[in-house]
């Protein structure tokens, strides 16, 4: 099953690197998606049995990260089908300077796309803390030429920083391995072998201050990936220059992926009695990355650049949520499920946009209720899900985590992620608002699409409203009613979290 | 019953949802939309009037899964009290709105509008049931966003955008001090539920004194209490008038709701409670009704009554929690029966009102005060009907506005000589009279200016009165002020569930100490007869002699001037300067001049413009506070590779040094 | 064999101090080269245990990779690229070199921190690893062009690998494979990159990359 | 107290209401050495007026006839609750002094409004005035009351024991009025009364607020604004006008001559008596003291609700 879950997206990725472009790619990825999704929902009926002993297994956490995973893949993939099928890949203008650029090749893009999709699948069943570094590394290289999938100066600056600030948090997130391997050693050579769950069966023989610089070094290292400020100086970059979709796949499975990796060291820690310590640092990060990113969402141009913030934001407030523990811990879980489906559902909003009004500034772009009403009901639909607006699912979790803080009396903390949260709601308003009211700001060069649009209802081609339309319908499930099955992963995976 | 409360609001949404699917540029749209919620809301006033009539109290529950939350309802008598209000304004504005919208019927998409309405009118009615804190947040939160967008239903104009802004932020932050209040009340219940709560009874003021703080916030934002107001004058302008009627008529008052739902959560009242209500309410009174005073927007003056008026009701509440905080029931039941009967007085003429404005603007297409005039000829009912309104909302005799201040006046002057609350009675009193005259004051200017006298523009010479379906809505409520002042004793008395309820006294009690009022009420409503009746046989004197006798009609005296024009009419800003200028300490009203020149001055102008002191003292130096140092770390992302590793360097070593 | 350790230590903080103290790019590919091979013998000596197979095919995986590969590649890259040396890097070559042997008593106050659990060859061992990774990060940061961020990068992987060579000889082979691996596919794609940048911008000055800010 | 003696109040009101502003211009004269018009002037224009026919402007409505209607019943209807010093209104009832003050309230509604209905600015001027002034007048005369029902019946009524004992109707208060009561805390009733005298003038449009027999628009007040009104119109006008002075002047000297005997005809006629006095006391002021300027007038106003605020003070703590 989980050889199944790794193997196919990989083989098929290798596959779509010789196949000529055309429909062939676009199908191969169409099938490969549904059927992950497909095995995925499998795992939900019966408990996939561990492989090479016990090194790939699938436990709450993983299920939770792997399930969202696959689910954001399917809508993305059905999305490609019709972004692939509208990009020109002849060298065409590029709409801010004027630069020729053209795009990587299809079929390169399509092979990236599911290698992605294969190595994030073996980040959520890898239970070895090597292996979980491997997969993740892996992730960031399958995953920068989908950023530099428009040949183009800004993306490959994008891309380049991308892979320099990730390699080097791996990196570090590496010497974190061998720093706990150090600490699952003995006087003598016997030795833990670093999987998740002995670590955590004799944790209380891990030696202390190994422990502790490795967790420090993990959570930076993996922390860069997650997108934690300071650390998150890449993000905005790729998220803003990568094709949308690349977009909502990086910003709702890759992050989701990285904090996977730092909720298992933190499992760790927490079995070994440092909890404290490491529920500190979640929380100054948290706490950090919601100022950042208000700083930088508040008066943003860049429209795909504020959503990437708003990513970091929520990185900020899962962080925070864990770092709370008790049941700020499932309301992390839910946060980053709903997080993932909203900001997925908005980058691909954020696509439909950018192919008609040809650019990214919030400055330029007005009336998009008039222009595309449902990308249009999208766009402020994600907003208010993305502010935390009930009936959207966000809301659920960020109450959650307000009353985890307010449960523990610490009104401090609780203040700040009200006040935090209530800049970014503000800025935030100005923006959509702005965007999606208004009178159209009209063609800025050429008609408003290739095609000329007329305002009518349906004018939109299908694939590209209906996988945003499902996500958001999800998220607004999700803020009414939480399923048993899904309630149940989610106790689970916040046990599993919280040590016990 | 209950089927049909449900049933109703099925009604409303199914036309709603129906309106929304016929969509844009259908004729249908608007008349499904506004057909399915006037005949929802007239089948919802039946169970609302039965709960209050024979009070029978129905509840619903049933689990919901998620996390706090439980899917309960009930209709109490204090539910089924601010459903009537809802249900009948929400009625009338919607029948209203199907002929005011017409116009954009071909621009704008209608479906989408009367969907949200609807939307707006069912989630007021759950937001008033609902007895669990979560669904309460969600329908909140729901209520507030639908109205959200029927603000910004002319979108296209920048400064629509612009309230709407406002209103959105100014209601989520609210809404974040709701958060933080039921989570504290959780805190200490275990459960959101609000039978839990009430079970509770918090009584250590650790808990209850915070939670009344974040309640009077909270809710206070939505309500319009100074300074927490400043998204009314600016949202209702902006909206179309039967939303404003809707928003400013009942929709703050589920701030009201909210509030006085707390306060039976949270027992006993610490007597501050009540003089900061008091507090409150004086501010709110007074300044509101002379920003009112200061404006020349119709309906910017008219958002600024509604801040008024809930200053009123804030006095009221505020007397009856420190009659039950000092044991003085008659104290208490005064102060919550005249802030809660305000709560309907008020939605009827505001509504009435705002929909009086909307005919004018729907006529003569401008809200500016001084381009109108003489209207009355022109559109008798709006004028009679606004007239009937603003006798009533100046707290007149013989309208339903005089009945509610009238108890607490008594309230007040019953507590006058209890030296412990002797302070706050008077403040109530002295308030109040200042609040009533100046409300005088600005409605003869109104009343002067836009529908009195000689139209000063072409537009308004044209001036047409607006159909039926734009007539009917006013009238009824006109009548319904009348109403209410007629039948204030049976009224008074109907209220003593509610009452006890919010006060925590038996009923039984309430009931003897309401009898106190129901005597005088009696007789005010005799006095009223009388003084009708008076006016009557006058008129009648006057024609008879009158007859047979020389009556011509001539130009107005103009003591001797031989051209007078409409532009030499007492403008609004001319009448309203003496006060302005009294009051020019808060007011800061901004005047600019240019003085005519030479012997034949070509032009001369006085411009007048009063802008919301809170909003340029307070929130605009915070928020630009906050934008200065959002601004300060903008250098943190600045391009360079190198330094963005830099950061992970420097972030290793310090939690390095740190940890170790 | 002390001694020998002793040599191999000091050879290799050498290696890493005439990176950051020489501008031509060449001769910095070359230093690292050296220290892929230098690296490469370290398990054989520094292990505790006796020789096995295991170690023997590691290290000269290493040694092929690090020692050869890898400066194949980027050599080849900065042939692409026609830039000979680092030019006015934000750091110059002296205070570099000062900063060197501050990061040298940082990485032993860190060992001092981090007492090893169990006895070690030479206590030398663990400061280089150390050493190594911090010039790498140092390299990375105070250098203009691409192509010395990418041997900043490698070198800091060496470091962390010299630790784990030695320290957590317990690592399954699959991993330190996965890990090579993963390296290897690092430098492959830097390499593209900055070949793609150069076609891009014809310069490889990473700092001039910086269009995208705020 | 239900025998005829309560119509003494209302009836002597309606009938000798016009004379008081010819007992206040004939003090005047007298002051000023003319022999000046008869006392029963006012009746006789109101009769003339009353015969006349009238001109409505074209500009106006129904609004501008139903001022002086309107004006004239909320007068009249107030009159029923007023007390004569010892004698209780007609229709007495807890809180009556509120509708008293809301119905004058009402007829200034619509005397403002009416002018407002004119399109002439001078009326709008005087309107805007006199609503102006009231925005002070009304809370010093609720206070003053205030403090007046506050000395007049202990403050222990005030508990909430038994129903009866709440707040009381005026007359009550009125009837409470005993010299023992001047005697223990005459000093607040004497404040009180001084303010309720300078409302008294303000609501009147008297010297010092406004001059009744100026004749030029831009200093006018009240006059100005019914300068359109003509025939029964403004014969009602003058007529209401009359009668709220008087209502003043009753409210005053009910205060002042605390007669409260049995018999309730004395108290009644000594009353009246005091209101004459007043009126003459009245035209004296308007003789020695000179019409403020408008900017003054609501600083005098504002000593006048002090005056009330320290009675009210005093009555309380004193």
């Amino acid at each position: 099953m989980i050889f199944l879950l790794i193997g196919v997206p990989v083989l098929a990725g290798i596959i779509a690197f010789f196949i000529r472009p055309g429909w062939m790619p676009r199908f191969l990825l169409l099938a490969v998606a549904v059927t992950h999704a497909g095995l995925t929902a499998g795992v939900w009926m019966v408990e996939p049995a561990p492989v090479l002993d016990g090194w790939l297994l699938l436990d709450a956490p993983g299920q939770l990260f792997l399930s969202i995973t696959s689910l954001l893949f399917l809508m993305v993939s059905i999305y490609a089908v019709g972004y692939l099928a509208r990009e020109d890949w002849g060298s065409r203008q590029d709409f801010k300077e004027g630069l020729l650029f053209t795009n990587a090749r299809e079929s390169v893009f399509v092979c990236c796309l599911l290698l992605f999709l294969g190595t994030m699948t073996l980040v959520t069943v890898s239970q070895h803390f090597g292996l979980l570094w491997v997969a993740v590394e892996a992730t960031t290289l399958v995953s920068a030429p989908l950023i530099y999938f428009h040949r183009h100066v800004r993306s490959l600056e994008a891309t380049w920083k991308y892979i320099m600030i990730c390699s080097v948090g791996i990196a570090l997130a590496l010497l974190g391995n061998f720093f706990l391997a150090v600490a699952a050693t003995f006087k003598g050579q016997e030795h833990i072998p670093l999987l998740v769950k002995n670590l955590m069966d004799n944790a209380p023989a891990l030696h202390a201050p190994w422990l502790k610089s490795a967790f420090i070094f993990m959570l930076v290292g993996y922390g860069t990936k997650m997108g934690l400020a300071p650390l998150h100086t890449w993000l905005p970059d790729a998220h803003s220059e990568s094709p949308s979709l690349v977009s909502a796949l990086l910003s709702g499975a890759l992050l989701n992926c990285a904090f996977l990796a730092v909720l298992r060291i933190y499992q760790v820690c927490a079995a070994a009695g440092m909890d404290s310590y490491g529920r500190s640092l979640l929380v100054g990060f948290g706490l950090f990355s919601m100022l950042i990113a208000a700083a930088f969402i508040v008066r943003q141009i860049d429209f795909k650049r504020m959503l990437a913030y708003s990513s970091v934001e929520h990185m900020g407030i899962l962080s925070l949520g864990v770092g709370l523990g008790a049941g700020g811990v499932y309301g992390a879980m839910l946060h980053a499920v709903n997080h993932s489906l909203t900001k997925a559902m908005l980058f691909l909003a954020a696509g439909n946009i950018i192919a008609v009004y040809k650019s990214k500034s919030t400055r330029e772009i007005s009336g998009v209720f008039s222009v595309l009403p449902m990308t249009g009901v999208l766009w402020v639909g994600g907003f208010l899900a993305i502010t935390g607006s009930p009936p959207f699912g966000l809301f659920v979790s960020e109450l959650l985590i307000l009353k985890a803080a307010l449960d523990q009396g610490r009104w401090g903390v609780a203040m700040a992620y009200l006040a935090l949260l209530s800049v970014i709601f503000i800025g935030m308003a100005a923006i959509f608002c702005r965007m999606a009211q208004g009178r159209s700001s009209g063609p800025p060069a050429t008609g408003l699409t290739p095609r000329g649009l007329k305002t009518t209802l349906f004018n939109e081609p299908l694939l590209s409203v209906l996988p945003p339309l499902a996500l958001g319908a999800l998220t607004l499930v999700l803020g009414l009613y939480i399923p048993e099955g899904l309630h149940r992963v989610l106790e689970l995976a916040a046990a599993a979290v919280e040590g016990f | 019953m209950g089927i049909l409360f449900w049933g109703s609001l099925a009604i409303i949404l199914a036309g709603g949802m129906a309106s929304l699917a016929l969509g844009r540029f259908s004729p249908w749209a608007g008349r499904v939309g506004s057909i399915g919620v006037f005949v929802g809301c007239l089948m919802g006033l039946a169970p609302a009037m039965d709960v209050i009539v024979t009070g029978a109290v129905m509840s619903w529950s049933m689990e919901w899964r998620m996390p706090y939350g439980s899917l309960s309802c009930r209709i109490d008598a204090l539910s089924a009290f601010f459903l009537i209000p809802i249900f009948l304004v929400s009625g009338v504005s919607a029948l209203y709105g199907s002929r005011y919208l017409k116009i954009h019927e071909t621009t704008k998409n209608l479906g989408a509008s009367w969907f949200f309405y609807s939307i707006l009118v069912v989630s007021m009615a759950l937001v008033v049931v609902a007895r669990n804190g979560v669904l309460f947040l969600v329908v909140w939160e729901i209520m507030s966003l639908a109205s959200f967008f029927l603000v910004t239903f002319e979108h296209e104009k920048e400064s629509v955008r612009q309230a709407g802004w406002i209103y959105l932020t100014a209601t989520h932050l609210g809404t974040f001090f709701l958060l933080v209040l039921f989570v504290v009340l959780a805190r200490e219940a275990g459960s959101m539920d609000f039978d839990r709560f009430e079970a509770m009874r918090f009584h250590s003021a650790a808990i209850a004194g915070p939670a009344f703080i974040f309640a009077v916030i909270g809710f206070g934002t939505k309500a319009g209490f100074i300074p927490f107001h400043v998204w009314l004058p600016e949202a209702h302008p902006a909206a179309p008038s039967h939303v404003s009627a809707l928003m400013s008529g009942v929709m703050i008052k589920t701030g009201i709701y909210g509030l006085v739902r707390t306060l039976t959560f949270l027992s006993p009242p610490q007597i501050w409670w009540g003089w900061l209500l008091v507090g409150v309410g004086l501010t709110s009174g007074v300044i509101g009704v002379l920003f009112a005073l200061a404006q020349h927007d119709l309906k910017r003056l008219l958002a600024y009554h509604s801040v008024e008026n809930i200053g009123i009701i804030a006095l009221g509440l505020g007397l009856g929690l420190i009659g039950t905080a000092t044991h003085q029931p008659v104290l208490a039941c005064l102060g919550f029966g005249g802030g809660l009967l305000h709560v309907l007085n008020h939605a009827l003429f505001k509504g009435l009102l705002f929909l009086g404005a909307g005919s004018v603007l729907h006529a003569t297409g401008t809200r500016e005060m001084d381009r109108l005039g003489g209207l009355i000829n022109r559109m008798p009912w709006t004028s009679a009907t606004f007239a009937a309104g603003s006798v009533a909302i100046c707290g007149l005799p013989p309208l339903n506005g005089f009945i509610s201040e009238f108890l607490i006046y008594v309230g007040a002057y019953h507590a006058m000589g209890r030296p412990d609350v002797s302070i706050p009675s008077a403040g109530v009193i002295v308030g109040l009279a200042m609040i009533g005259t100046l409300a005088v004051a600005c409605f003869t200017k109104v009343l002067g200016v836009v529908f009195l006298g000689e139209p000063r523009t072409e537009a308004a010479a044209k001036a047409h009165e607006s159909d039926w379906a734009m007539r009917i809505p006013m009238i009824a409520l006109a009548l319904g002020c009348v109403a209410v002042a007629a039948a204030a004793p049976w009224i008074v008395g109907l209220m003593s569930p509610i009452v006890s309820g919010v006060a925590g006294i038996p009923a039984q009690a309430v009931k003897t100490h309401l009898r106190i009022i129901q005597g005088p009420l009696e007789s005010v409503t005799w006095m009223a007869l009388l003084l009708v009746f008076g006016i009557a046989i006058l008129a009648m004197l006057r024609k008879r002699l009158l007859a047979g006798r020389p009556v011509d009609r001539a130009g107005t005296w103009d003591c001797g001037y031989a051209m007078p024009s409409a532009r030499m009419q007492y403008t609004s800003s001319s009448y309203a300067k003496p006060l302005i200028h009294l009051f020019d300490g808060i007011l800061q009203t901004k005047t600019s001049y240019d003085a005519p020149v030479d012997l034949f001055p070509a032009r001369a102008g006085l411009h007048t413009h009063t802008e919301d002191v809170f909003r340029r003292r307070i929130y605009e130096p915070l928020f630009h506070a906050v934008d200065r140092f959002r601004s300060s770390l903008r250098w943190m992302q600045e391009g360079r590779v190198q330094v963005y590793i830099l950061y992970i360097a420097v972030t290793l070593v310090v939690l390095l040094i740190g940890g170790l | 064999m002390k001694i020998v350790i002793e040599a191999l230590i000091v050879l290799l903080i050498l290696t890493n101090l005439k990176l950051i103290a020489s501008s031509r790019l060449s001769a910095c590919i070359r230093v690292v080269a050296v220290q892929g091979v230098l690296l490469g013998l370290m398990p054989l000596i520094a292990g505790q245990e006796a020789l096995t197979l295991r170690i023997a095919a590691l290290s000269g995986l290493t040694m092929l990779l690090k020692g050869v590969v890898f400066p194949w590649l980027l050599l080849k890259t900065l042939r692409s690229a026609n830039v000979r040396r680092e030019i006015e890097p934000f750091v110059g070559y002296a205070a570099s070199l000062m900063i060197g042997a501050g990061l040298l008593f940082l990485a032993i106050w860190m060992s001092r921190q981090l007492p090893m659990p169990f006895a070690v060859t030479s206590p030398l061992i663990m400061p280089l690893a150390f050493f190594t990774m911090m010039i790498g990060l140092f390299a990375v940061i105070s250098r203009r062009k691409a192509i010395t961020q990418v041997l900043g990068y490698l070198v800091m992987e060496n470091g962390i690998y010299a630790f784990g060579l030695v320290f957590a000889q317990h690592e399954p082979l699959l991993v330190e494979l996965g890990i090579l691996l993963d390296a290897f596919m690092a430098v492959f794609v830097m390499g593209i990159t900055i070949f793609h940048i150069n076609r891009e911008f014809d310069h490889i000055d990473a700092d001039r990359l910086s269009a995208l800010k705020g | 107290m239900t025998d005829l003696s309560v119509l003494l109040g209302p009836i002597s009101a309606l009938v000798l209401a016009p004379l008081i502003p010819g007992i206040i211009n004939r003090t005047k004269a007298v002051v000023a050495g003319r022999t000046g018009q008869s006392l029963l002037q006012l009746y006789a224009d109101l009769l003339r007026l009353f015969r006349k026919g009238a001109v409505y402007s074209r500009t106006t409505s129904w609004v501008f006839k139903a001022g002086p209607v309107a004006g004239l019943s909320c007068m009249a209807v107030s009159l029923a609750m007023l007390p004569l010093g010892g004698v209780p209104g007609a229709m007495a009832f807890t809180g009556d002094l509120i509708v008293m003050v809301y119905l004058m309230g009402l007829s200034r509604f619509f005397t403002a409004a009416a002018a407002m209905d004119t399109g002439s600015a001078f009326e709008g001027m005087g309107a805007s005035r006199e609503v102006q002034f009231s925005v002070l007048a009304e809370p010093a005369l609720l206070v003053g009351l205030a403090a007046v029902a506050l000395a007049a019946g202990p403050a222990g009524l005030f508990d909430a024991g038994p129903v009866v004992n709440g707040f009381r109707s005026l007359s009550e208060i009125y009837h409470q009025l005993t010299l023992s009561v001047w005697a223990n805390d005459g000093a607040i009733l004497l404040l009180a009364a001084a303010a309720l005298f300078i409302v008294a003038l303000t609501e009147n449009c008297r010297i010092p607020v406004d001059d009744p027999n100026t004749h030029l628009e831009l200093t006018m007040i009240h006059e100005v604004m019914v300068l359109d009104h003509s025939g029964p119109d403004f014969g009602m006008i003058l007529y209401a006008a009359a009668l709220k002075l008087w209502f003043f002047l009753a409210l005053l000297s009910g205060l002042l001559i605390p007669v409260r005997s049995e018999n309730l005809w004395i108290n009644g006629i000594s009353t009246i008596i005091g209101i004459f006095f007043l009126a003459v006391g009245v035209g004296l002021v308007e003789s020695v003291m000179a019409r403020l300027r408008l900017l003054r007038i609501p600083q005098l106003l504002a000593g006048a609700l002090s005056l009330s605020a320290l009675a009210l003070v005093l009555v309380l703590w004193g």
